[in-house]
């Protein structure tokens, strides 16, 4: 089993949500993150005193699936994401030793929704 | 003595203008409030910007020439008449010629106050109906000739009792503005918002309305607090005169309808939203009470306090269906200004024959379509010159990013959002 | 020319009521801000439109059947004259037969105003208590009773000066309505909160009260001081009358007392809650002010002003140790109206005869005894009916979720909050 | 007869009185909203109940020696009519020894009502200046000293008419208080902000200014409305007469120019804003309408409309650039009340001879320097004396937490904010 | 050591963190996250308009612990985050290679509360 | 390859960040938790009920690094987080199996900025 890690631009979040429905994956778990990059911040004012935004707003989405999924779900992923300009994100790919669904207590793949 | 009864009079109608006038200035601060609530955050300091420079423009530009096109006032004001050029003694003299029970006679300073407070609420009524998409600057040149040319001419024809250009002559009855002020501002706003187009992501391609939630509902409910109440200056005040019995009990009536009608218009609004939708949709709530308002706004002091209560009902559940309609016409109308100030501000004066005897639908009729026309085709001239010169759209990266940002540089809630994600 | 007289005296006075009356229209705003800063986010909404929607009704019942069960002002205000049946002849012989310095004369249709957003105040009082777990329509029904029929019933019997059922005479002497109109509201809240029960997760099984804080403590100011505002019109325009130099003192007096006991309660709620908590509890301090406004508005003309702010300081003790006792006896009150408007009601009601000589401490407390018990018990009847017709009391999924999205269907600012975590 | 026009005038301008000082009491509110929406979520709750609780504090103690000190009122209000205490016949005799034309007569107690929302207004101004480092209770006290003694004194020397200590005689003209109220304040602030030193984080080592943005505009926009409709009130009110034509005029007037000048502030501000950082900063804008205020209060009667809205608009160039200078020289004043007040105060003094020919340059520097010198030594003391006794300055750690924590123990958006990471 | 990933409801996180601490646990970090699998979202209204909420609002914890205590502190979080309705989460996994507390320098499960 | 979850106190995320550059880092996300530890949290009052707040703020950094720069990063960041009192955080570190940059494709260690 393994934990897709995707950042990705916030503007993409239906768009990857929808290809990943559509791929067979139904669960997953996202939040908000900042990133710091190629892709810079903005400036701010306030009061005549300019201040830089280092970091960007961007989406977070974690995904457990099985090893067999990982490669066509990273495509998936890239695929939906993909504007093509600076700061599109990145996909990590890390190992989970174990998982378990609270509700049934189900372990393993099968824990996954 | 009979000098000293002229003086007190004199001085409680002019009085009474200014506070009517104050609470008229008040509404500016419902606008904002109203209009800040219902955008997303990332556009709030931009609305908030507008709406305070747009009451600034407008009472400049209505000081400068607005008031001078409209009743005569004098470019800059020079025939109003200040404390150096008061001439008691003629004051004194209208008084006795228009009797205790003629015209009243006030302070000519008043009288622009509460005049130049009206042009504000005018020109905030487009504010809402382009947000979130217009640049700043466009729409601030937008209120300079909104405020100092299009509302005054308009204005002269009906109020100011103008026959401008010979080209008509209207029999049109408007108490306090349903058409004048409201359907004014409206039909600027929907000139503005054609030229602009809808916001991105609010219709889709596959015919999809999609919902834009605003994002600071009780701003938005106070904002109708504030314009209910401003309300009562703005009906109230347009009554001219307050000294002598009959027209202080017209001003009473005309504060007890104008309560009624918002009251009216709100419970329709919630039910029929409860009705459509099985929820009671507070953004309907607030919209019905404004619906009220507006509509009683063109004969405020003839009707009953029932029929005061019906007509404000009538134009709550309008103005549910008006919204809906607008919607689905793709007009893009953030805060529903156009159905709530010209569907209903049309209503409103239609509705003035029922109750005032004097009136007739020919001339109601006439006098709105006048208005309409008159105010849609100059300001969509304006537009145009606008959009030719400098553009009226921010950029689609501006408008993702907020237009807080790309036009004013500070963000309204900077600690509160962080990407405003669902 | 003395006609000329009594028709600006009948304007002044007209418009004096109409002032106070805006003011106290104002005052929906300010319990509106109040209780929506001192709810959690995902109750906001519902409390909005709550407010909103309960002044419309109590605009529109008390304008239907209220104002004539307490004044026999006429069903749909029959008995008000409009602008059409309007008599100056009358009103010329009245102000005649009254003299200049007996009872005033004003346009009917004002003192309705005046009359009707006191209505909506008591009703205010009630939607604090009961937030966040009431049912939306289950409320609104009650407020259709409570402004059509509970309020104006108590009210016939004391200001209305009426012995209805021969039940009783009060010697009752109350300003402003600390007891008609703020413990009235407050009986009706202790009511509801005790057929409702506590919201979830406030009392714990063993017996420990938790905090849940509001969630936007700048509006809940804001709406103190909109009341603290709104006060001057309550209680200032309760003297009827301002044409003549006593009753203008009279009124002068009560702004002063009144400004006086708000400011004596903010000052001693914040030490007592310092001093008890070690630290400066805004919510006590707001509760003080209002404590202090209650407390004088029984008797706002006669105390001296440092007498007033001593009254005011002694219901900032008061409600203090109320808040604290109230939650003790596990009655959940999300904004403490019980405690400002019902104990330091009763409070200022009975303080009364120590600055009224007319007053004696039994026809107080017999008056207050008696509103509360009618007001009590009726209320807890329609309480009850509603419980069994539709059920008062959203689900607990609901109210886990919030009663925004299950009552209004959109959420107070969507933007901001992802859960409420902490 | 003619007892009974005095009568109607008495009335009349009492209840001119007690609306204008109701719009003052209503600006607490606007600076409470303008302060909270201009510093940080975390230091929101502590900045409101500085706000709530110096209003009562200054009610309190104008009450209790300040009203004496200043017009010899009598120590807790003895010298002031109350119900009890009025004579008619007094207020007929001096109304009639007036005359209908000499000073007016009005209700002792509406005057004392006008003057003690002043002292609030010039307390509020320092709250801003030392937002989000000072000590709640520290500031509290300072509040006692100045409202109870220091804004009065120098009050009396001027308003007051007194020659204290026989130590000058001022020919110094500021209708409702520039200089008196507005530069008062300031100065005050101006010597809190030097014993306090800027916020952590505000100024870097390395000499550069960071920009430390307001947590939520919405509410410092509103603040700055309610402050602007407020003024109305605040200038329009030192007229002290409405009852007469003469009078009545200025009063309009007044209104007007009051209007004009805050829309050319908030216009100039915000165009300079544009040119200079090539973003509309909103808070420029705000500040700007604000400035426009402060300087035509000075002499708010005399000026021609246009030459009312230049001064404004000249206030509106200044204010931006004494923001930006004042925070080069690390005086850091999160509000810009320092430049709002104290330099557009000082320029609003000083530009009066332009339009109201008795005043003198002389007679107007050297009262002002009177009003800086008095009220910034003598906060200067009571600073100090503070900052012994008890510290003025809340810990490092505190200050990085959040004064609502630290001092009243509950968040202002307790939901909203997690941190505040950027 | 271990690093486990619990995703659970809001109304939870009391009790797991009680349930948590009594087994020992005295060190944990956690953040707001949003939840897409079986639990589905609501619908909200604006204006006439109907819209999907597809997330659930979730807590996410996130809790190093050494590799003896993984399973029995695996259990101890399901149990008290169980309500045995759908939605109530996942528990995962993953290996940690490294850890410092930044205080002290200390390396390995040392520097664990 | 290796992601770095660095917990830390949010006032020194600026020296992190800056450090993090120097060490020539130029990629990394953050979000805003909340951390259990020895650090307590803070007492709160409303209406004279008191209550605790057990969470406290924190930053978590997350940083995928080359398998190299671990060691050498993981040292950075402890030094420019640290203030040497109590609840400045921990650094964990995980592997991580697979990256990839979205805009370009590319895999491994090229897709980190
Ligand atoms: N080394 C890294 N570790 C973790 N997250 C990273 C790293 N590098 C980049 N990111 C994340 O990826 C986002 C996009 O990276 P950026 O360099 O801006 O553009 P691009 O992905 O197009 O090269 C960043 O905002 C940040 O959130
Ligand atoms: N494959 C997955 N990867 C990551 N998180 C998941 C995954 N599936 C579910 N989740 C998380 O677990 C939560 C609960 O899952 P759900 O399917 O709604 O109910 P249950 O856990 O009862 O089966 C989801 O809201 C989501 O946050
Ligand atoms: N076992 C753990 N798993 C995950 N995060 C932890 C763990 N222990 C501590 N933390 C995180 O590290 C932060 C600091 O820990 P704390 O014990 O307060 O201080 P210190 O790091 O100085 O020992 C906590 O607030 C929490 O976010």
């Amino acid at each position: 089993m393994k934990l897709i890690k995707a950042i990705i631009k916030p503007s993409r979040i239906d768009e990857v949500k929808e290809a990943l429905n559509e791929f067979g994956i139904s669960g997953m778990t996202i939040f908000e993150v900042k990133g710091y990059g190629r892709q810079k911040g903005h400036h701010e004012l306030y009061r005549g005193a300019e201040y830089q935004i280092d970091f960007v707003p961007k989406v977070m989405l974690e995904i457990a699936v099985n090893d067999d999924s990982v490669a066509d779900c990273m495509k998936v992923i890239s695929e939906a994401a993909k504007t093509g300009k600076i700061g599109d994100g990145k996909v990590f790919v890390l190992d989970v030793a174990e998982a378990i669904r609270i509700r049934t207590g189900e372990i393993g793949t099968d824990a996954l929704s | 003595m009979e000098n000293q009864i002229f003086e007190l009079q004199f001085a409680l109608d002019t009085f009474y203008f200014l506070i009517c006038g104050a609470l008229v200035m008040w509404m500016a601060a419902g606008f904002a409030m109203l209009e800040s609530g219902l955008v997303r955050a990332k556009n709030t300091t931009e609305i908030l910007t507008k709406n305070v420079a747009l009451y600034a423009i407008a009472s400049v530009m209505y000081l400068v020439c607005g008031y001078q096109f409209m009743y005569g006032g004098g470019i800059f004001l020079s025939g109003v008449e200040t404390v150096a050029t008061f001439s008691k003694e003629a004051a004194l003299a209208a008084s006795v010629a228009n009797g205790f029970d003629g015209d009243s006679v006030y302070a000519g300073a008043s009288d622009f106050f509460f005049q130049v407070v009206f042009v504000g609420a005018a020109m905030s009524i487009v504010s809402g109906a382009v947000a979130e998409r217009m640049k700043l600057w466009a729409f601030l040149l937008f209120a300079v000739v909104m405020t100092g040319v299009i509302y005054p001419m308009e204005g002269a024809w009906t109020w100011g009792g103008q026959e401008v250009f010979g080209m008509f002559s209207l029999n049109y009855s408007d108490y306090a503005g349903s058409g004048i002020v409201h359907m004014a501002g409206a039909a600027a706003a929907l000139s503005g918002v054609l030229f602009l187009g809808a916001r991105k992501g609010k219709y889709t391609k596959d015919g999809k309305i999609n919902a834009i939630p605003g994002a600071n509902l009780p701003l938005a409910a106070l904002g109708t607090f504030i314009l209910w109440m401003g309300w009562f200056g703005f009906n109230g005040g347009s009554t001219l005169k307050l000294g002598g019995m009959e027209v202080a009990n017209e001003v009473a009536n005309v504060f007890l309808n104008t309560n009624a009608a918002a009251a009216g218009g709100a419970i329709s609004a919630l039910i029929v939203a409860q009705i459509l939708f099985k929820k009671a949709d507070i953004t309907m709530l607030l919209n019905g009470a404004l619906a009220g308002l507006v509509a009683i706004t063109a004969e405020p002091a003839d009707p009953t306090p029932l029929t005061a209560t019906i007509i404000g009902a009538i134009a709550g559940i309008i103005v549910v269906f008006a919204i809906l309609g607008i919607d689905r016409m793709k007009l893009d109308d953030p805060v529903g200004a156009i159905s709530v100030h010209g569907v209903c501000g049309f209503f409103g004066v239609m509705v003035v024959p029922f109750t005032d005897a004097d009136a007739t639908f020919g001339g109601q009729f006439t006098g709105a379509l006048t208005i309409f026309v008159w105010v849609f085709i100059t300001s969509s001239i304006v537009w145009f010159i606008l959009k030719m010169l400098m553009g009226i759209r921010i950029t689609e990266e501006e408008e993702y990013e907020g237009a807080d940002i790309a036009e004013c540089g500070v963000e309204a809630y900077p600690e509160f959002t962080s990407g405003g994600l669902k």
